[in-house]
């Protein structure tokens, strides 16, 4: 077995994180717990393809910007997201909401 | 691979672990914030400056608030995973075992083929040898990734800053009036530093886009501070600050419609979509990222209004 | 200063020609952004939506008016073209064929968005109806300036989906149900239009749409006459649930559920025309019209055409309620067109062509009178039309030349048409056609008279009930359109008059 | 220029008229009512033409290229004095109803401006008729003329009128259909100028089948028998006025279309079926016509045995063309005749009803006397000139027609004493005086009745007049004179026997309830085929919602099972993992 090179290291990462979040995410009941294994499970394919881009002596500049766009789009369905479940949990549900300041 | 790069990877998927493994929301946002700030320096590790940035004001700064505002807001987890197990019978251990187990199981060998796969495949790829500044040619812009966003990728920058517009519209749609009014404010402390910050978050804000055309920044880091900057004075119920709420639609709109226009602007000269005469790129794409910082800020500081428990709001 | 002259006359020249080159974008882009405009508007702003409407009606009208000379005196195709897809462009260009549709839909577009606003004049939701009102023109000055299939295609399925609200428009479980059916009915049609177009495509690569037809297309003939053909029948088929053939008619008695305006929409400006319009297009500039007689696809296509104009009147013969009376008459007549394209001659070719305008305005006027009858006396059913001559005596009156017209009766238009294609008729190797038309004539006569008899002349002895004001906003564009219907009679052979023009692209496609 | 003068005013004038109903109420009645006194001298166009323009054709012809497709009129030797006979019988008409010393009583009717308006299009319609070159045009006034004459029978708005004018307009439609179709044949076998026509007719593959559509159509118009149905009803129906031009001009356009499209080459079968029809036919009218009590319905009914024959004569050129001249003139010089005289009596209806000084009402009774006696064919009237050109014309080729045409003056002479019998009970005489507008229009009638048929046959050489010989005078004589023995005996018979009552328009009663059968049994198949097609497309649309619910169940019952979170996330785990497990097993039997 070849030794591991830098780029190929962080992609197997990005498997097993990625993998992880889907994982978690279709096996959880919990509204928040599922945006945030989705997010995890974001990170993960975005570390692969950092990963693949990294493999030469420059970073390939159009897999960054595609990396910038899945980070953006990220926030766009995480934000949607919360606010979805603000609604369907109602604005008055929480119940930790007394024990913080 | 040096043991930095051991070290990173580890702290990735323990972080991850972390995100993903609690029971209380608090704490798998907790989790989750951790990761993102391991996540930037793995990008700088992996040598893109660009993404670490984007990582930082996006993942580790807005992502962040929203969720944190999203977990303490919600109620406690419920849900058939922890049913309150009284009778605690011990001759149920194994359908337990398998639900705790299975996913487990799955995750293994799910990861362990993709990783077999990953690991053929990338020794048959070739590595990157053409290198992009000499295919770009003349854009007009010097930085590689604002110009590979802006000219190469710009279908795609297009569709992104849509779904950003879209996600701030579907928040307007969902929470409609319930926008309006002020936070009480948390102290003077906080008002006060506001005010002091606020005309450096702008600066700061209006580097980074300018920056975009001769180094690392452009319209998403912009956007991302100046989004920051009004969740700011938001939180902090800052009187003095002009009230942007209803800016937020106009400055949504903004963003997508000069996009719109600047990609018109290639058939109506005869070239294909987002396409443009050389000459004209430097303006053209200035006016864009104006336009999208705009359009980026308004649709996350919306993002922030929507997840922002309405009871926090002073009518 | 000679040659200097002649440089700024040249440079002037290209200016202009320049412009023209791009009114077919700007033409499409006018409703468009109408449309834009009106959506938004508030619903109590009546002044500024009908300015809209009306402005950008008339500029339009403008334009055609100014194209006209330029593209069928002296032969300018103003094109433009912008990519769409990798290979594929999106191509505007006006030819005479084009302009003719475009000048139908122009002028009474305008004259139905008056009608319409005084019909719609207090009902709720004016600004979604005139917003799709104007999407809807958009997608036909599209579909009467494509250059090539995709375009047309393009427009062809925006129109679909513009049309929907519009049926729909009332909302009454009446008007979803036929809004449905025609939602069903088209987007069916849509997607066996698209398959032929794709496969097309695929085998001829993309087709311009040229005069006598498109060279790949004609080679594709020559190679695999039977997959050309097949092809055909999917293009044919696809557009006929628009065009109303029978059996892909269905949906149309349904739709005249919708308001006035919009079956005036449907019937003469925009729908059922966009059908035969593409018809016509495929047979004379996709195909050619020599080629699909090789291929022996025009005759069958005749046939149907025959079949549709008489059954479409015999059904006719028996509603009661006004409005599906002429919805069924729109049947009959619309093939009209198909008979004329497909006997395969020149005179023939010209009456099709005309008949797309003069069917058109005649039936527009009908179903303006219509809608006044109704929404004045609340009339629907044509036993209820008795003595009305009396009470509105001038939308009477518009209702009886458009019948005439219908009937092909001197001096309106339906006579130029009839006269035109029976003349291609006896012309062609189909003689019997004229007895269709003939049998038709009679028909029309058979539902359309007693109408006219009873709004003149009241059986019984009733009191009629004292004359109703009738409203301006309505009655000017009925009677507008009637007299249309008796000047381009009258001035058939006039130059520039529909015949002209017809005659001309008749002349284009037998080259 | 004064050619399309004599066709466009009228048609402009009765079109502005119509369009003047459309003024708001107080300008509507001042402005149409002065512009209809006005209508009469629309008339004078078509009076001044024939006198004024001598010269041949090529001089009195005028292209309009612009106007429809393509519009070209022509003066000639036929169409002259039909110009001059329609011109006289429409401006009599106009005035008699527009210069009316007042309204008359307030009725349903529809108001006078309108029917000046009627007359004129009327007017317009008919010249065009004559004076048309080429096909369409022919057409197109054909067609003006039948259906501005439908204004004209409606005119009362009773239940009589509607039910002349829906019979009227039946019959006009399929005239106007079978017209078409044959002048379509016509135009493409390569006839589109009316002087090319009749070689067309004989050189197109369908000579038979334009002859018969021509025979249809044009018969319905000119009142042959059994396509006269309308010509009773529709007579009585309509104002005198209105009368005297369906009976003095349309019907004649009728008979100009005859001679226009008259096939050079000779067609016997066509040309004899045309004359037995005709001639049977006239004299069928005639029975029918004594038994009538309205004098106008007598007066139709003359009308249509006086058509009869003049058809029938004209139906000789079809079987011997080189006659065509001959023929032609006496067909004319006829029909101008028969117009005059029948204009003449028809306006005669209400003046003799009318009071008036002992002077105008002794001038009434001797003008009619002299109308009647001249369509008997009494010696020095018009009508015996007319019998003896049409004898004339016949004598060498149709002896059997000659034969015949004694009978119809005997015909004549029947018809006119049973309208004497019945105009004294016609109506209650009101003793308003009919005014100096219609009485003068009429003695222009009258007076041109006795004069210009003379001087036409005259200044002809085609046709023969006759001399005072005792054979001629005796032919103009015999006919009265047996009728009045005739009806002598009749009278005297009449009280015994019951004459059988035919009811106006004889063949129409029948005619309608054969046509309300087949109208009958056509709905009853119309329904069956619309509920045929009706419930086939709903099951075609039904059974598409059933496939479509049925889909959508089918999805629905995939869907709610795997509508719980957990469920479906272990399923697609399981899948995963499987997919994986494979991929490994694949990639491992290739050699990794």
């Amino acid at each position: 077995m070849m030794p591991l090179a830098a780029d190929q290291w962080y992609g197997l990462i990005g498997i097993a994180v990625a993998v992880a979040g889907l994982v978690r995410l279709v096996t959880v009941q919990d509204l928040v717990a599922r945006l945030v294994s989705l997010n995890v499970m974001g990170v993960g394919s975005l570390l692969l393809i950092m990963a693949v881009a990294s493999r030469g002596a420059e970073v390939d500049p159009l897999l960054s910007a595609l990396v910038i766009t899945g980070l953006v789009i990220t926030v766009a369905f995480t934000g949607l997201g919360a606010v979805l479940i603000r609604r369907l949990e109602g604005p008055d549900g929480g119940a930790e909401e007394d024990e913080l300041p | 691979m040096t043991v930095v790069d051991l070290a990173l990877g580890l702290a990735v998927v323990v972080t991850a672990g972390a995100a993903l493994l609690p029971r209380r929301r608090m704490t798998m946002v907790m989790g989750f914030l951790v990761m993102a700030v391991i996540m930037a320096l793995v990008w700088l590790r992996l040598g893109s400056v660009d993404v670490a940035l984007a990582e930082t004001a996006l993942g580790t700064g807005l992502l962040s608030a929203i969720l944190v505002l999203l977990a303490r807001g919600g109620p406690a987890p419920q849900g058939p995973e922890e049913p309150p197990r009284d009778d605690g019978a011990a001759g149920r251990w194994l359908p337990r075992l398998a639900r705790a187990g299975a996913p487990v199981l799955a995750w293994a060998v799910v990861t362990g083929v993709f990783m077999k796969v990953w690991l053929e495949v990338e020794r048959l790829l070739p590595a990157w040898e053409e290198t992009l500044p000499a295919a770009m040619g003349p854009t007009g812009v010097e930085h590689e990734v604002t110009a590979v966003l802006l000219t190469f990728r710009s279908y795609d920058t297009l569709l992104e800053s849509a779904v950003l517009m879209l996600a701030g519209v579907a928040v307007l749609a969902v929470t409609g009036t319930e926008l309006g009014g002020r936070t009480a404010s948390p102290g003077t402390t906080m008002s006060w530093w506001t005010r002091v910050s606020a005309p450096a978050l702008v600066v700061v804000g209006l580097w980074l886009l300018f920056a975009g055309s001769s180094g690392s920044g452009g319209a998403f880091q912009a956007g991302a501070v100046l989004a920051g900057l009004m969740m700011l004075a938001d939180a902090s119920g800052a009187r003095s600050l002009p009230d942007l709420r209803r800016a937020m639609p106009w400055g949504l709109a903004a963003g997508v419609l000069v996009f719109l226009a600047a990609a018109a602007l290639g058939p109506m000269t005869g070239r294909g979509w987002l396409d443009w005469e050389p000459s004209w790129g430097f303006p053209v794409i200035l006016t864009v990222e104006i336009a999208l910082t705009v359009g980026i800020a308004a649709a996350l500081h919306l993002l922030y209004l929507g997840v922002r428990a309405r009871r926090e709001v002073v009518a | 200063m000679v040659t200097a002259e002649a440089t700024l006359q040249g440079s002037l020249h290209e200016t202009l020609g320049g412009i023209i080159s791009w009114l077919p974008l700007v033409m499409v882009l006018i409703s468009l952004v109408a449309a834009a405009a009106i959506f938004p508007l508030a619903e109590g702003r009546v002044g500024t939506r009908s300015a809209i409407n009306i402005t950008a009606a008339a500029v339009k009208v403008a334009l055609v008016a100014a194209l006209v000379p330029p593209v069928v005196a002296d032969g300018v195709r103003p094109e433009v073209s912008m990519p769409l897809l990798p290979g594929i462009d999106l191509v505007l260009r006006v030819d005479p064929l084009a302009l003719f549709f475009a000048g139908l839909s122009a002028i009474l577009w305008l004259l139905t968005t008056i009608y319409a606003i005084g019909y719609l004049e207090g009902s709720p939701h004016r600004s979604r109806f005139f917003g799709f009102f104007s999407l809807c023109v958009t997608a036909t000055v599209g579909i009467s300036f494509s250059g090539n299939l995709i375009t047309f295609l393009v427009f062809y399925e925006l129109l679909t989906v513009a049309t929907y609200p519009l049926v729909a428009h009332r909302g009454t479980p009446k008007a979803l149900h036929a809004a449905r059916i025609y939602l069903r009915y088209t987007l069916t049609g849509g997607l066996v239009l698209l398959t032929g177009v794709v496969w097309l495509t695929m085998l001829a690569g993309p087709v311009d749409f040229a005069e006598g037809g498109a060279e790949s297309v004609a080679e594709l003939a020559q190679a695999s006459p039977q997959v050309a053909t097949l092809i055909f029948v999917l293009l044919i088929g696809g557009l006929g649930v628009k065009a109303a053939l029978v059996p892909l008619h269905g949906w149309l008695p349904l739709a005249m559920i919708a308001p006035a305006p919009v079956s005036a929409l449907l019937h003469a400006v925009a729908v059922v025309k966009a059908g035969v319009f593409g018809i016509v297009r495929m047979v004379d500039d996709v195909y050619g019209i020599e080629v699909a007689d090789q291929l022996g696809v025009l005759t069958p296509l005749l046939v149907v055409a025959a079949v549709t104009v008489v059954y479409g009147s015999l059904r006719a013969l028996r509603q009661s309620d006004l409005k599906r009376r002429l919805a069924y008459s729109t049947v009959s007549q619309v093939s009209y067109v198909v008979l004329g394209i497909s006997m395969l001659d020149i005179t023939a070719t010209a009456g099709g062509v005309v008949h797309l305008v003069h069917q058109g305005i005649m039936k527009i006027t009908l179903f303006f009178c219509a809608g006044l009858f109704a929404e004045t006396l609340g009339v629907h059913r044509v036993e209820d039309t008795r003595g009305l001559g009396r009470r509105m005596p001038l939308t009477s009156a518009a209702f009886t030349v458009g019948a005439v017209g219908m009937i092909g009766l001197p001096p309106t238009a339906g006579f130029i048409s009839k006269w035109q294609l029976g003349q291609g008729a006896l012309a062609s190797e189909h003689s019997w056609v004229l007895g269709v038309l003939v049998l038709s004539s009679l028909l029309n006569a058979a539902y359309f008279l007693p109408v006219v008899i009873r709004l003149w002349a009241p059986v019984d002895a009733a009191q009629p009930g004292s004359p109703v004001r009738e409203p301006r906003m309505l009655m000017v564009p009925a009677v507008t359109t009637a007299a249309f219907t008796a000047l381009v009679g009258l001035g058939a052979s006039l130059p520039f008059a529909p015949l002209r023009v017809a005659e001309f692209i008749a002349e284009g496609v037998f080259g | 220029m004064l050619l399309l003068l004599c066709c466009a005013l009228p048609l402009l004038l009765g079109g502005l008229l119509l369009a003047g109903r459309a003024l708001p109420e107080p300008h509507r009645g001042q402005v149409t009512t002065t512009a209809a006194r006005l209508a009469p001298f629309a008339a004078l166009p078509a009076l001044i033409l024939p006198v004024a323009a001598r010269g041949g054709p090529e001089q009195s012809a005028v292209e309009v290229p612009g106007l429809l497709l393509g519009t070209s009129l022509i003066l000639d030797e036929t169409s002259r004095p039909l110009v001059v006979l329609t011109a006289l019988l429409h401006a009599a008409a106009l005035a008699t109803i527009a210069w009316r010393p007042a309204p008359g009583p307030r009725d349903r009717s529809l108001p006078m401006p309108v029917l000046s308006a009627f007359l004129l299009l009327c007017l317009g319609g008919t010249l065009g008729v004559f004076l048309a070159a080429d096909l369409v045009t022919f057409y197109v006034a054909f067609a003006v003329m039948s259906f501005a004459a439908a204004g004209l029978v409606i005119h009362h708005l009773d239940r009589a009128a509607v039910r002349a004018t829906r019979v009227y307009l039946v019959l006009s439609v399929l005239s106007e259909t079978a017209l078409l179709a044959a002048v379509l044949m016509v135009g493409a076998a390569g006839g589109l100028r009316l002087a090319e026509s009749p070689a067309a007719v004989v050189g197109s593959d369908h000579t038979g089948l334009i002859l018969a559509l021509l025979g249809f159509g044009l018969g319905i118009k000119a009142g042959v028998v059994p396509l006269h149905l309308w010509l009773p009803l529709a007579h009585p129906a309509a104002p005198p006025a209105a009368s005297a031009v369906l009976s003095g001009a349309l019907v004649t356009a009728g008979l100009l279309g005859f001679l226009r499209f008259s096939p050079e080459v000779a067609q016997p079968g066509a040309g004899a079926a045309l004359m037995v029809v005709a001639a049977a036919g006239g004299l069928f009218a005639v029975a029918v016509g004594v038994l009538q009590t309205d004098p106008k319905v007598v007066l139709a009914y003359s009308t249509v045995s006086q058509m009869g024959l003049v058809t029938a004569v004209a139906a000789v050129a079809v079987v011997e063309p080189s006659l065509a001249g001959k023929v032609t003139a006496a067909v004319v010089v006829y029909a101008v005749h028969h117009g005059l005289v029948k204009g003449a009596l028809f306006l005669a209806v209400p003046l003799l009803s009318a009071g008036g000084s002992r002077l105008v009402r002794g001038a009434v009774a001797a003008g009619t006397l002299l109308a009647g006696l001249s369509l008997v064919g009494a010696p020095l009237t018009t009508g015996w000139a007319a019998k003896y050109a049409t004898k004339d014309a016949v004598a060498a080729d149709a002896p059997a027609l000659e034969s015949v045409l004694p009978f119809f003056a005997l015909g004549s002479a029947l018809l006119m004493v049973r309208l004497v019998r019945v105009l004294p009970a016609a109506g209650a005489r009101n003793a308003r005086n009919p005014g100096a507008g219609p009485l003068g229009a009429w003695a222009v009638i009258v007076l041109g009745g006795a004069a210009v048929p003379w001087w036409m046959a005259a200044s002809s050489p085609e046709v023969s007049t006759p001399g005072f010989d005792a054979a001629a005078v005796g032919e103009g004589l015999w006919p009265p004179a047996v009728a009045a023995v005739l009806s002598v005996v009749a009278i005297l018979v009449g009280h015994r026997i019951s004459p059988p009552a035919v009811p106006a328009g004889d063949l129409v009663v029948p005619a309608e309830s054969a046509v309300a059968q087949a109208t009958d049994a056509t709905d009853r198949g119309l329904r069956t085929l619309g509920r045929a097609a009706d419930s086939a497309a709903e099951a075609w649309r039904q059974g598409w919602s059933r496939a479509a619910a049925a889909a959508r169940a089918l999805g629905q019952r995939a869907d709610s099972g795997l509508e719980d979170w957990i469920r479906s996330g272990a399923v697609l785990l399981a899948l995963l993992a499987a997919g994986s497990l494979l991929v490994l097993i694949g990639s491992g039997g290739g050699g990794g």
